[in-house]
């Protein structure tokens, strides 16, 4: 049996209502020991104060929104090259949520920004990409909602999602040739080999960080699964019309 | 006119036309400045309340096609003159809804976007006050200029033409208002003259706006 | 009350068209415009729907009574069908649609976009509008144009009834409508021959 | 091809679309903009270069919506998809048309508009050069978003909110081509990134365009 | 050589309109599509000329062999009728548009803006572009739309000159054209049944 039998949609919500509880259940523990954990059972930072708190937020959300944009494109790629519909639907259920993210990122960030930089906004490289990236991820949701049509909306969007990221890319590098930045460079031994935050703090991010990893999955499987009842409901009304 | 209004709106939102666009527009051209002019936020900031207002003008500027021109393409205009309803009430209502939809979001999206430009802390009241009060005579001056171009397919950049200079006086004591309430300057000469050039904007443009119409539609 | 058009000269793009026309319209009787293409029928009929105004005669009887429907139904591909209709019954100060809708039969598309129907049930939404208007003059231009026979014959007992209830039809047709004892017009002899345009806005030039 | 090319400028300029709008818009955002920012003279001698790139910009932006839309109303686009031409051709040759009826005069026009905004003397060739390397690759970023909003009514707004985030790189460096020529810096790597991103887009775009397109047209 | 369209499944929106449809067009015969409205006679004539992909079945020898015509002209308002016939003249690689002109007697319109004729001249302008594309399949949608008499008579007469050169043509229409010896085809037999849409994109949803 291979993955791709989920591609068909009724397996697929059958699977997601198994698995949905379990994940609701996990991804909600998992954010809020992280979250408590971070705010309440670490020390504050020497420099920072307890404003570093904030990072507990502030860096899963980021990498969600960054991620969710990275499975969207995936989603596209199957729906243009095999068609599967809950790929498409995957696709725009996953948007919402990244731009969500994206706007916590950025505001968390802001509010980060006050006491670190002495201001809310400051035009540092990653955070115009973090703008650029919510400005795609608004452009991509205008465009299913300006289209009837759900395949060709899917269609569109997908080509849209393609190009668009290219694009991203090609932003980030160019926003970060305009302006060398004060936002820090990345920490998590994942991303580079050394570490610069101490395992106090780094523990409860890393929980964090997985819960809101869980936290997107489930909310991607259960926004997919409603778009899915969506097009069955208009499925049954059209042959209702029809016959 | 309720019945209009309430179908306007629904079109705005239903055709993906109101509400968020206007307001993504808005946001991108102010981070497109950004782009342009550079990071320096001493810079961005000097210049801020300028660019605001023109974000805001040029918002509304790239949605007025949609204003009478859809109805003129589809023949609504047509039934609608033809229908009880004076054509000074029916531009009317075609201002507001695109106000509704297009100024009133900018009106209150202003000050988050002022944080993008580093704007100074005492110029968001007031870059707020002026955009309420100027972006009706936008919309209401825009309307003129859609009546205008009606005729003609895809007048957009006419349109923008033909508006753009009537909207400069408002332009320029808006922005004057802005600036100076950045500065912590007296500012109640622009304020009156953006009150003003709306009042009478509201109070005399929908006859020259119907009578534009009329020879249009003929 | 009746319509009358006396002595009337419209023009098209400064040249007059049609000259020297004169017709009545009583109620419960139905005119139909007849001429080959080009002559001036969707002319004259905007400027008796009053949407232009003619080079010389005059119009009598037919302010704030008139309903026009031409080639452009005014539909909004967005609204739906109900929506639509419901939308020129507040305009005209009317209230039921439900009526119009089961006339043509369009209640089982009632929900469905304008914009997702077919050339005919789009036209059929366009004469449904008539109905809602309760305008007692029904200016028509092409009316039946993409109709099947059975809705050309559900478009003809819409304007009987029209015309039972002491209405008026202005119709421009090129195919049979089916409707009895009707007064035939053919616009044709009352081609303005060229020169003639007196009032015409180029005549001062000359 | 030729024909379809030859078809379009005419129509640009009969139809009023062509040319004199284009550069007129450009020309009104330049002196709007100084109006909102101020008359310093230096202030806007530093915000020159953006500004005029900001101004083509949006002048190509708006004139996008005629680029496809036109003919997919009146129908020619489903003709031209059935006649013996590839949809790639046509979208490159709608391409072109926009690039030579818009981009073109902006590029001539620039350094007028630069007089305008006090940019410093050696900016004048580094905006010129600019603008001519990165101007055809927003008429084609831009037919591309032309063809995936082709089958909305009237919808410039989401067109310009779907094609400006795909212009920033090219407006980054263009405007960093321009800045640093202004400021007398080295600026061969922006010059390479304009160029670059240009010949990719030229390349690749037209196969996006022409696939989003068929999707438009079933 | 002919066209075999076999075995025709087609959609809009989602849900399939017309099932199993298999016909032929031979050449010097045309095929006449009737139908009420709606029953999918404008979706099955863009599926046959390429404009949207059908369900499932398969369109046998119809590529760059068509020329399809349908509500919407494709006329320009500010190009001549002459200058709109010349384009697409050029773009089929075809030259003289005088026989297309002087054939639907447009040769006195010739430098009229397009944007200025009549609805019966438009159209005849939209048909004057068939005999310029010289494709051998016609695919047609209610091609005598708001014509008179005389201008159907030509159609006719075009259409059987086409013919006689070994053309094809597919015309759905809802009046008489006067074409002697076509074949007629009623598509509302072929109505899909609900639930045998097999392959409709919404089918997987069920
Ligand atoms: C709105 C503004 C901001 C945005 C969009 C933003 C975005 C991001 C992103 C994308 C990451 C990436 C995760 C990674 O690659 O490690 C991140 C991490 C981080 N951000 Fe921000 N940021 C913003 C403001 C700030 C501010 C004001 C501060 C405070 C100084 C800050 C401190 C951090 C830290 C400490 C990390 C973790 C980096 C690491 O892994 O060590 N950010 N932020
Ligand atoms: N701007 C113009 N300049 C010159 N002639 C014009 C102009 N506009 C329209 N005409 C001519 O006016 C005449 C009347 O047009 P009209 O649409 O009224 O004809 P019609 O009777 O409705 O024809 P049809 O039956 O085809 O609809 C046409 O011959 C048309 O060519
Ligand atoms: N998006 C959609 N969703 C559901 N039904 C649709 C959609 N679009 C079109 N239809 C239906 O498809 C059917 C076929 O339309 P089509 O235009 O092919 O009919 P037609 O035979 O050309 O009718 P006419 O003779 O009136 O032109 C119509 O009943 C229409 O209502
Ligand atoms: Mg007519
Ligand atoms: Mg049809």
């Amino acid at each position: 049996m291979s993955l791709w039998e989920y591609a068909n949609p009724v397996k697929f919500l059958r699977l997601s209502e198994k698995v949905l509880p379990t994940l609701w259940v996990a991804s909600i523990a998992c954010v809020c020991t992280g979250l408590v954990w971070g705010f309440f059972f670490t020390p504050d930072d020497f420099r920072q104060g307890s404003t570093v708190k904030i990072i507990y937020i502030h860096v899963p959300s980021a990498l969600m929104a960054i991620n969710a944009w990275f499975m969207m494109l995936i989603a596209s790629l199957i729906w243009l090259v095999r068609r599967h519909h809950v790929s498409a639907l995957a696709a725009k259920g996953a948007a919402p949520v990244g731009m969500i993210m994206t706007v916590i990122a950025l505001v968390t960030g802001a509010i980060w920004g006050q006491p670190m930089w002495g201001t809310w906004w400051a035009w540092d490289p990653r955070l115009t990409s973090f703008l650029i990236l919510f400005l795609f991820y608004l452009g991509y949701m205008a465009l299913w909602a300006a289209i009837e049509d759900p395949d060709s909306a899917a269609d569109l969007t997908s080509v849209l999602c393609l190009v668009g990221s290219v694009f991203a890319v090609l932003s980030r590098y160019a926003v970060n040739f305009w302006n060398q930045g004060l936002h820090q460079g990345t920490s998590i031994p994942v991303a580079t080999g050394e570490r610069t935050v101490s395992d106090v703090f780094f523990v409860p991010l890393l929980i964090a960080m997985v819960g809101f990893g869980l936290l997107f999955v489930t909310l991607v499987l259960y926004r997919t699964g409603t778009e899915i009842r969506l097009r069955r409901a208009r499925a049954l009304m059209a042959r209702e019309g029809q016959s | 006119m309720k019945a209009l209004l309430i179908r306007d709106l629904k079109l705005a939102f239903r055709a993906g036309g109101g509400f968020g666009l206007g307001l993504a527009f808005f946001l991108i051209v102010v981070v497109m400045t950004a782009f342009a002019i550079g990071p320096n936020p001493e810079l961005l900031g000097r210049v801020a309340p300028g660019i605001l207002w023109l974000g805001a003008l040029l918002a509304c500027l790239l949605s007025l096609d949609r204003v009478l021109a859809l109805d003129f393409e589809d023949g609504s205009l047509d039934l609608l003159a033809t229908a009880p309803l004076p054509l000074e009430a029916v531009v009317s209502v075609k201002a507001l809804a695109h106000w509704i939809t297009t100024g009133l979001p900018l009106v209150l999206a202003a000050p988050v976007l002022g944080v993008l430009l580093s704007l100074p802390a005492q110029g968001f009241f007031w870059i707020t006050v002026a955009l309420l009060i100027g972006t009706p005579a936008l919309s209401v001056i825009g309307t003129f200029g859609a009546a205008i171009t009606v005729g003609i397919k895809r007048g957009g950049l006419l349109l923008s033409l033909l508006v753009l200079p009537l909207y400069v006086p408002t332009l320029i004591f808006g922005a004057e208002v802005a600036r100076r309430g950045a500065d912590g300057m007296a500012l109640d000469t622009p304020l009156l003259m953006v009150s003003g050039i709306t009042c009478g904007v509201l109070a005399l443009m929908p006859f020259a706006s119907a009578a534009v119409l009329r020879v249009n539609l003929r | 009350m009746k319509m009358t058009v006396t002595d009337l000269t419209i023009a098209r793009g400064g040249m007059p068209i049609l000259a020297a026309l004169s017709f009545q319209l009583t109620p419960g009787r139905a005119l139909i415009l007849r001429g080959p293409n080009g002559t001036g029928k969707t002319t004259l009929l905007r400027t008796v729907a009053g949407l232009q105004s003619p080079l010389q005669g005059d119009i009598d009887g037919a302010e704030d009574q008139i309903a026009y429907a031409a080639h452009a139904d005014g539909l909004k591909a967005m609204l739906s069908v109900a929506e639509n209709l419901s939308f020129w019954a507040d305009v005209f100060g009317q209230h039921d649609v439900e009526a119009a809708l089961s006339i043509f039969n369009l209640r089982d598309l009632r929900d469905r976009l304008a914009g997702t129907l077919s050339a005919g049930q789009k036209r059929r939404l366009g004469l449904a509008r008539l109905l809602v208007t309760g305008r007692k003059v029904w200016v028509l231009d092409e009316p039946t144009v993409s109709l099947d026979a059975a809705s050309v014959v559900i478009f003809a007992d819409a304007v009987r009834a029209h015309l039972a209830q002491g209405g008026m039809a202005l119709i421009a047709t090129h195919i049979d409508l089916g409707l009895q004892d009707t007064d035939v017009l053919d616009v044709t002899p009352f081609a303005a021959v060229a020169g003639t345009g007196s009032g015409a806005s180029d005549e001062a030039f000359l």
